[in-house]
């Protein structure tokens, strides 16, 4: 009833986790990796916000309802930014931005 | 479903006592906390719509002026966007950890979590005021005093030393070294007109990620205070579990708006 | 057509006027024959089937799988040849042949105007030859506009900071009406105009009429010295700028290397905002004519440039961005090799 | 036997008679009939634009009002039926008042959210209002930029602020809907026993809470363009006055199925309970609602076909957009087959079902004609346009707004209207629609742009058909108004089940309690079981 407690450790552990992976953005910016520069931030954000969602935000222990509903958020921001891409990504289609191409 | 509906003791299902928080319309404790926590989860997927908005303007904006929006971020100081980086997610260990008391029981602790996350907002905040003076200072807000002049200092809020003290000295060095010797494939006037399409997503941007800060720090300080009075327990903590949600929200977006912010093109 | 003198159908004076007709009658057929099987089913039921005493109910029948599926099956059949023949219509309105004539139409609240290449400038008025395609440029200067040709079945907006372009090839001669179709603010219904389609040898008069200022190239020209471009741009190459002789439809290198094809977004792009895009060699000195050039006399000094190279087919105007390094669609670049 | 029937002692509407008691309720009924009362307002506030913008266009010349008034009037009469009427209409009148009783709970998940959201709707009208009393704002509903960010100088701020503020209203509702259905429902009541209203409102839910924060954010970038000077969609300023209309579309074109989804719901009430049959192919038509709300996302930029954006994009989205075509044809002709071997009756709801049948076909298939690439280029921004959402959204959603309230006015109440009356009004509203904006079909295909205040002289005719169509249509409209107030006092009593309904609404007493029914219900059995209904008229009771 009460809810799925997480031990401490857990949380610091996470925590630690999102400290070094900020160290990482930021020292791989300072890389020149061309087009995939934008790419790893991306995934590091990604993977940072997948740790909060996860054990910050006890989706790990949510319903399956609750998986449902953050999984259909996402799905509708990938649609949005995948159509604008469409027109937007179509108009430049000779000359693609460098972590587009 | 219709007509051979055999009626029922509506609080049949009830075993045990009724919580003093339990509403009318529902059954159990179960239930009510569950339909807070989807509520507030579809509430969290209406904000992830209304930043992706921002995010797509961004992402067409970017496509188009990617050397402005390089340049443009390298004014941004990353000793402060750094900075507060660690501090929201400061802030989002110390509110899971008030969660954490609120399930546990734990009075007191609760109330110094929260106020500690608080805490910690308000320094974001603070942060974010000296960057905005500094952008003010420099003329950086989109508008008619707009200005935009090239090779200007890269971080004019962050002394390098405090940079070199940081975590990242050999990397911010070599930038630091780069800058200035860059060749700029754009010229004044086009960098005052693309930098300002930066800008202006970037003052739309944190400005509406700061004011759900302080929506949040609003709500912290009602939770704090019925937290005090000793309103939650372990079979109810769903306003401090929700207000939990909405702060690691914030964060989250916070977690992207720092590298597409700040992080444009960090290496030349 | 007229039916008892109240016009419900609008003149076919295009090409494309038969192409989209004929596609409208088809959409038209398959519409009425699924309206008028459901409304006669439902009318007939309705009559069939009438409740006749209290407590009468229907007969249970939960649904049919087959049926369900042939019911979703057609109409997604009948839906993709819609679509293919909507498309195959559509791209031939968006490829102008290369050897249509060109006009230039920037939209003002509330007028249109055009140029023709020969000089001859109209206001809310377009005068057009019989049996050649003609490609419309346009621009605005204020807010979004929209070029509306019914009776040629083709429109496309006007953007500010843009050029987008139709093009139409119109067959009966006569005068039509243009409209504005894209809200522009108070005066918006007040921006319509009339296109004259004249038969060939007949244009040719009108143009004899017109033309005090020369041809659009020559008002060019003569800009082009006026605004003191001439002095760098020395047709021998050693001037401070390069030489614009023979270079639209080439491919030029710039200061950061990328390659950069000369057409009239490039042209535009460069006139207006010089120094985006260098060519490699020069310095970054040009100063930028943004605000200083109206829409009108850009179009000119494009025209004079592209008067420079006369081998050059006409490089189509750019969709993209309005300053950025976008540049034409992807078909149409395709179209034009 | 009718005399027999009394309204019950105790019931909502007698649960406190304070004004109190009203505006601070939790009561899922009394916030939808005070929805009720403010969207009923709006709708002939929007009205008397649509009165203005015909008289206008009863000739060809602009000799009624000024241009700047003109361009005014069709902006607040889009602005008003959108985002005022049209989007909360359904879903926070009936869908309010209905989706508790329909699943057996007892009241909405969250009570006072949903009080809240009437007291945001509120808000965002009287802003919206405010704007039109004190100037008025002519960008068009569509507020496309760069007009609305520099060309315009009329209250483009206060009314875009009024919309956002009525946009978190709608984003509450379908929160608390999608909560509820999800978390609420009887002991028994499955998905798939939910009445297909139920479904429908589950799918606007969805793209209310989807959509709306897009069309907010885009808001908030024209607010801080025209307000503060920012550079977002201004060519001027490195701007792209497209990216504006990507963003509205997002939502608007979504938008349109806010409004037309709750209505096919109601219409699967109606046609199964004015034949008494169960709906034909019951997963089809539910899952069909969700197909047209996902689908409905992926189809905007049809909108765009002659807005400047690539060929390649506008192919695209053209195929997409036929695939919202597929899951409404399914609903047309599951319902007509549910009329098969039914036991039709014509009673006013009914009427409203076979109107928006009818009107509802045609706005789907012109949608056809818009969905083409190469018809659209002609079409787009012509009268046809306005005529292809005018059937959809006022022969489609209006008409069905209309059965419901007819259909559910004796449950809301607990008295009936005037059947002659009201089927006066019914046949007048599909008369007068249909001389109102068939012509405009046909005006839009001659050519005419929508939008304009004065036009070629050889449109007249058409138009001045249009025009008198409006008036008996406006007519159509007025009657309910006097036969419903007359009914609240003098209607028969109509005892809680008049049509012989199959819903769980229909098996408690009307008006219902504030707790809907006495004990918790118990569901046993597939929804629409006509069968089982009249067993127990005849055996049980």
């Amino acid at each position: 009833m009460s809810g799925h407690v997480s031990p401490i450790s857990l949380y610091i552990t996470i925590f630690m986790a999102l400290m070094v992976l900020t160290g990482l953005t930021v020292f791989a910016a300072f890389i020149d990796l061309g087009q995939f520069n934008f790419l790893v931030a991306m995934i590091i954000a990604a993977f940072k916000a997948a740790l909060v969602i996860w054990y910050f935000m006890h989706v790990k222990y949510a319903s399956k309802l609750t998986k449902l509903t953050v999984a259909t958020g996402l799905f509708f921001l990938a649609i949005l930014l995948g159509l604008f891409l469409v027109d937007y990504g179509s108009k430049a289609f000779t000359q693609l931005p460098p972590f587009l191409s | 479903m219709s007509n051979a509906v055999v009626h029922a003791d509506g609080h049949g299902h009830a075993h045990a006592t009724h919580h003093s928080a339990l509403q009318h319309h529902f059954d159990t404790m179960a239930q009510q906390k569950e339909a807070a926590v989807v509520g507030m989860w579809v509430f969290l997927v209406t904000e992830i719509l209304f930043f992706g908005g921002l995010f797509a303007a961004y992402m067409v904006y970017r496509i188009w002026y990617f050397d402005a929006f390089a340049e443009a971020s390298r004014s941004l100081s990353l000793f402060w966007g750094g900075l507060n980086t660690a501090v929201l997610i400061g802030s989002s260990l110390t509110m899971a950890m008030a969660v954490r008391s609120a399930q546990t029981n734990k009075r007191t602790a609760t109330v110094n979590w929260l106020v500690l996350t608080m805490i910690l907002g308000a320094v974001f905040l603070g942060v974010k005021v000296i960057e905005y003076a500094d952008k003010f200072e420099h003329h950086h807000v989109p508008g008619y005093n707009f200005q935009w002049a090239s090779h200007e200092a890269p971080a004019a809020g962050a002394p390098s030393t405090l940079l070199g003290a940081g975590e990242h000295a050999p990397a911010t060095e070599g930038a630091a070294a780069a800058e200035g010797h860059r060749e700029l494939s754009l010229n004044a006037d086009q960098l005052q007109l693309t930098t300002q399409i930066y800008f202006s997503l970037y003052f739309t941007m944190t400005g509406l990620h700061a004011l759900h800060m302080i929506v949040g720090i609003g709500i912290m300080l009602v939770i704090t205070w019925m937290a005090w009075k000793g309103k939650f327990d372990d079979q109810y903590y769903t306003p401090v579990e929700m207000a939990g949600l909405y702060w690691h929200f914030v964060d989250i977006v916070w977690i992207f708006l720092f590298p597409l912010l700040y992080l444009v093109e960090r290496h030349v | 057509m007229k039916i008892f003198g109240i016009p419900i159908f609008p003149e076919q004076a295009s090409t494309f006027a038969k192409d989209v007709d004929a596609l409208y009658f088809f959409i038209f057929a398959v519409s009425a024959f699924f309206a008028l099987a459901v409304a006669v089913s439902v009318i007939y039921f309705g009559i069939r089937y009438h409740k006749t005493h209290d407590g009468e109910i229907g007969a249970r029948i939960e649904g049919n799988l087959s049926l369900e599926l042939l019911w979703s099956v057609i109409p997604t059949v009948i839906a993709m040849v819609m679509f293919g023949w909507g498309a195959s219509v559509f791209y031939h309105l968006r490829r102008p042949p290369a050897e249509a004539m060109h006009i230039y139409a920037v939209g003002k609240q509330w007028m249109w105007k055009f140029q023709h290449l020969e000089g001859q400038r109209e206001i809310n008025e377009l005068h057009i030859p019989a049996g050649q395609p003609v490609k419309v440029t346009i621009s605005s200067e204020d807010v979004l506009h929209s070029l509306f040709f019914p009776a040629f079945r083709t429109k496309i907006d006007a953007i500010p900071g843009r050029y987008t372009e139709l093009w139409f090839e119109a067959q009966t001669p006569g005068s039509y009406h243009i409209f504005c179709t894209e809200y522009c603010g108070t005066n918006h219904s007040g921006m319509i105009g009339t296109v004259t389609v004249l038969e060939p040898a007949q244009y040719q008069v009108w143009l004899q009429g017109g033309g005090v200022e020369g041809t659009l190239a020559q008002r060019g020209a003569k800009l082009f010295n006026d605004l003191t471009c001439s002095t760098c741009h020395l047709d021998s190459g050693q001037g401070r700028g390069p030489s614009l002789k023979n270079i639209v439809g080439k491919t030029v290198e710039l200061q950061n290397g990328s390659l950069v094809m000369v057409d009239e977004a490039y042209l535009r792009e460069s006139i207006l905002n010089s120094q985006a895009k260098i060519v490699k060699g020069f310095q970054p000195m040009m100063p930028t004519f943004q605000g200083l050039v109206s829409e009108e006399n850009l179009v000119a000094l494009i025209e004079h440039v592209k008067s420079l190279s006369p081998d050059a087919t006409t490089a189509a105007p750019a969709t993209g961005a309005p300053s950025a390094a976008v540049s034409t669609q992807k078909p149409a670049a395709a179209e034009k090799k | 036997m009718l005399d027999k029937l009394k309204i019950p002692d105790h019931h909502y509407l007698h649960d406190g008679h304070s004004l109190r008691s009203w505006l601070l309720t939790k009561d899922h009924k009394r916030i939808a009939i005070m929805y009720l009362m403010s969207i009923s307002v709006m709708f002939f506030i929007g009205g008397l634009f649509a009165v203005g913008i015909r008289f206008e266009l009863a000739t060809p010349q602009g000799d009624f009002v000024t241009a700047d008034t003109y361009n005014k009037f069709f902006t607040m009469h889009g602005v008003i039926m959108v985002f005022f009427f049209l989007i909360p209409s359904i879903p926070a009148v009936l869908g309010n008042f209905l989706i508790p009783p329909m699943i057996g709970a007892k009241d909405l998940a969250f009570p006072r959210i949903n009080l809240l959201s009437l007291y945001i709707y509120w808000i965002g009208g009287i802003f919206t209002l405010y704007a039109m009393i004190s100037g008025g704002v002519d960008t068009g509903w569509t507020f496309y930029t760069p007009y609305s960010a520099t060309g315009s100088n009329t209250n483009v701020v206060p009314t875009a602020i009024g919309i956002f503020i009525a946009g978190f209203s709608s984003i509450l509702t379908g929160l608390n809907f999608i909560v509820t259905i999800h978390r609420m429902r009887a002991p028994g009541m499955t998905w798939f026993r939910l009445p297909l209203f139920v479904w429908a409102h589950y799918a606007t839910s969805l793209v209310q809470v989807l959509g709306t924060p897009v069309i907010a954010i885009t808001i908030v970038m024209l607010a801080v363009e025209r307000g503060l000077g920012f550079g977002i969609f201004d060519p001027a300023r490195g701007g792209d006055p497209v990216l504006f209309q990507h963003l509205f579309w997002f939502y608007s074109h979504p938008a349109v199925y806010i409004m037309i989804l709750p209505a096919l719901g109601v219409m699967s009430e109606l046609i199964s309970t004015f034949s008494r049959k169960t709906v034909f192919g019951y997963s089809f038509v539910a899952f069909s609602s969700l197909a047209i709300a996902v689908f409905g996302f992926i189809v905007w930029a049809h909108h765009m076909f002659v807005a400047g954006i690539s060929t390649y994009a506008a192919m695209v989205f053209s195929f997409l957009s036929f695939s919202v075509a597929i899951p409404s044809a399914v609903k047309m002709f599951n319902w007509t087959a549910t009329l098969y071997k039914g036991a039709i009756s014509f009673e006013t709801p009914m009427l409203y079902a076979y109107g928006f049948m009818g009107l509802f076909a045609i706005g789907g298939l012109t949608g056809l004609f818009l969905a083409t690439l190469g018809l659209d280029v002609h079409m787009h921004d012509t009268y046809f346009v306005v005529a292809h959402f005018h059937y959809i959204m006022v022969g489609g959603a209006i008409m069905s707004y209309m059965g419901g309230l007819h259909f559910w006015w004796p449950k809301m109440t607990g008295r009936m209207y005037s059947e002659f009356f009201s089927r006066v009004s019914a046949i007048m509203v599909f008369v007068g629609f249909n001389i109102t904006f068939f012509p405009q079909f046909v005006v839009g295909y001659l050519g005419m742009p929508r939008r304009y205040h004065s036009y070629p002289d050889e449109m007249q005719v058409l138009n001045v058909m249009s025009s008198a169509g409006a008036t008996v249509l406006g007519l159509g409209y007025v009657l309910p108004v006097i036969y419903f107030l007359w009914s609240l006092k003098y209607g028969q009593v109509a005892g809680p089940n008049p049509w012989g309904a199959s819903g769980l609404e229909w098996q408690t007493q009307s008006p219902p309690l504030t707790e809907n029914f006495l004990k918790v219900p118990i569901v046993d059995r597939e929804p629409y079981d006509y069968e089982h209904l009249v067993a127990k008229e005849k055996h049980l009771v």
